[in-house]
């Protein structure tokens, strides 16, 4: 019988290895699994590169992990954020890299990453600095760029509720990213509110179908990260 | 940003104001951080605009009262955020297929400078310190229908943005189609910045002064304006 | 006030415009806007680009435009069906043309029809007789092939229940390949089993956000082309 | 397709059920229209195998009794079908990057030739006056992780259908994996084609003849076949 639960937040990141691509789902703090992120700086891989759309803020979740020395690149779009402190410092250091990728061909590498699509073309960042290094070609008269599917070896997701399969429905806005990173991962790591039994979730409504995800954990009460940094707290 | 504003001109609530106005009915909108979102106060009655945030949500209604919110019904300011019924919530792949592909009638953004020929600069100010961070700036002004941007016609220094080239880092080459400042309002054309409107109290030359291209006078028959 | 519903089937196709190229929703009978089509044959556009995974059965919906001589090229996957015998005719013939696409490869090229992607790459017919006149490029030691985006002027899409801003949800296998051509169409038009107030539909369960929706119209008992072609119906 | 099979070897059901016991337990399988489809009559006790339909389901379950079915729940040979407890839908551009994404384990389909390369043609048979007709054929065998044909091992004329190379348009070039025939199991190999295993009461020598290239023998020490 298939069943993708794992037990705890350990188990589910426990082969992250050194150098390992992490995608991490979230929209500030909107999906952030904060749980699993926290598991993985305990775990202690490092050296990692990291896909999100930022970098996190405070000292918690993301923040955290860059903070612990564990992210040696970063590729966002937008890695300035109130609160977010940790990232500065280090980016100006040298100590972690940055690619900055526009916000929509961000997501839609990711989705070419799952979808099996090596590159594609896009109208974004023709003619300006971020254009640099890239393959510019015409089609109908309008200029576009080259731009490369994006995968990952893991995948930390949070849904609202999944089930044994890895189905996953998610939360409103804090849906985001994470079902292109679901499906653009070797290994997806979802951490869900409930888990409900086979058959519960609605086949019309199912986000995520289970195809693209490996494991799953329950996480009933998930922190925030805007009420952790407001206590602040600092992880670990 | 402090509310100083250069006098005579509207405050950046009438600004707001005047940009709703010219929004039609039914439009699918994306609004910029800042003063673009003040835009949704200001919309005529009788007209229903349908506001697209690109991380996920096209719906959005207002801001939820003080403790109403939830930390995972935001924008893409990460300001908490209500849904209005008959709403949709998508992934963000699916999101930036509504900009990319041409679905969204009108975003409204900030502005650093404008030029002339409708460059937009508005993510970064180039500082070799800085942190460079884009969002979603550059697949808006590529992939939606209509790019209008509202800011002060000067910076706080009196630096004038409308410019003939822009000397800060582009969002996107010739984007722009029309201009919203407290002092005017400006189409982008063939011939450059096209003077619609100026503000009640502000003359052609106090306009130009702060302009830092050739504004082109409106023309003597208004039937020739090209406005909305 | 936002209100996409239109009285009925006749004005929902009403612009339909000669030479037009029309994505039509389903697979096999599945998710066909038969009501749709029927009411295009009787409004009368002709030398239409036709867009469908199939070729439709027997001699109604799409068969029916087929037949009627209206279609002057079809763009498909598989125009071989039980129960398709009017195409091939016509194919042989050379009345109507026939552009073969890989289904995957059409509902990704669909797809990026409508999220503004010109061209991207696929693995798909690398090898085959249908690379042909297509340019291969190979990406980190496997080849691909470049593929275009398709548009359309019209979608014909045949949904479960709307509202009236536009928002669909479908049936089961229905559903096929009519959320990607609802964005890939200029014009996009929905019959619908049932409309509902705004509000009334799940913003989580949406599958077709309104703004890729141009017009609604209620189509509340529509026919089966499986039943139609059984009892021997022949439109118009 | 009449039940005629060639003399010593297995049925149809013989070889669907073969097929089956190769599929671990979890597997994400897409299965092609005909024999292939009798495979999950046979899939052993206590494994779980998760169907994939190129239309949009995933956990497709069985035919519905006569009656029972739905018009607008179908397979991709456009069979009603039923969808099973934890089911999900889906439209077909993400159906399909399952498929050319590789997240389909496993995809068995039938052939009208496999070249001893792993060349699959089995979209055409070239004919001039043929109306082609590929469907997602060239993306299963492009996407899928494993690709198996299950195949008499000759034609109804008995030509065999395991070649040195194609001579119907290919489907995919070296896509095939493994082959099950009424007589065999064969594996494609660098080598060529590895014989894996013989029907019972067929000879490697009766194998050979109705095989148009050379069939690699059965390694003697069993630890060196490859195999599931």
């Amino acid at each position: 019988m298939i069943n993708k639960q794992v037990p705890g937040a350990a188990q589910a990141v426990a082969d992250v290895f050194d150098g390992a691509t992490v995608m991490v789902g979230g929209f500030g703090e909107a999906g952030s699994p904060i749980e699993l992120i926290h598991a993985l700086i305990d775990q202690g891989a490092t050296d990692l590169t990291v896909v999100n759309n930022n970098t996190g803020s405070g000292e918690v979740g993301l923040a955290a992990l860059i903070k612990a020395g564990r992210v040696s690149k970063i590729i966002c779009s937008y890695p300035r954020t109130t609160n977010s402190t940790v990232f500065p410092k280090l980016y100006r250091s040298g100590a972690t890299a940055l690619e900055l990728v526009p916000q929509g061909t961000l997501a839609e590498r990711i989705r070419a990453g799952g979808a099996g699509i090596p590159a594609f073309y896009t109208p974004t960042s023709v003619g300006t600095t971020l254009e640099e290094g890239k393959e510019r070609r015409t089609f109908n008269g309008r200029d576009y760029v080259l731009e490369y599917g994006l995968s990952a070896d893991f995948a930390l997701i949070k849904g609202r509720v999944a089930d044994r399969y890895g189905n996953v429905i998610y939360n409103k806005t804090a849906r985001n990213f994470s079902p292109v990173m679901a499906m653009a991962a070797a290994t997806t790591i979802v951490q869900a509110e409930s888990l409900v039994p086979a058959g519960e979730l609605d086949p019309e409504t199912i986000v995520t179908p289970g195809i693209f995800v490996n494991r799953v954990v329950m996480v009933a009460d998930p922190a925030h990260e805007s009420a952790l940094v407001a206590e602040g707290v600092s992880y670990p | 940003m402090s509310d100083t504003r250069t006098t005579p001109g509207l405050t950046r609530d009438e600004m707001a104001q005047r940009v709703a106005l010219d929004i039609p009915d039914g439009s699918y909108v994306n609004l910029g951080i800042g003063i673009p979102e003040r835009i949704t106060k200001y919309v005529p009655e009788g007209r229903e605009l349908i506001y697209h945030t690109e991380n996920g949500l096209l719906g959005m209604g207002p801001t939820p009262e003080p403790g109403m919110g939830e930390p995972e019904l935001i924008n893409a300011g990460k300001r908490q955020v209500s849904a209005i019924p008959g709403a949709a919530y998508f992934h963000h792949a699916d999101s930036f297929a509504m900009i990319r592909g041409g679905h969204i009638d009108l975003c409204v953004l900030g502005a650093l400078q404008v030029s002339e020929r409708g460059d937009l600069a508005n993510w970064s100010t180039g500082g070799v310190d800085a942190i460079p961070a884009v969002g979603g700036a550059m697949d808006l002004v590529a992939g939606v229908k209509s790019i209008y941007v509202i800011t002060q016609h000067c910076t706080k220094n009196g630096e004038p943005k409308l410019v003939e080239s822009c000397s800060y880092p582009l969002t996107g080459p010739a984007v722009v189609d029309r201009i919203y400042t407290d002092l005017a309002v400006i189409d982008i054309t063939a011939q450059g910045f096209q003077l619609v409107e100026l503000s009640p109290g502000v003359s052609f030359a106090f306009a130009q002064e702060r302009t830092g291209a050739t504004l082109i006078p409106i023309p003597q028959d208004p039937t020739t304006v090209k406005g909305e």
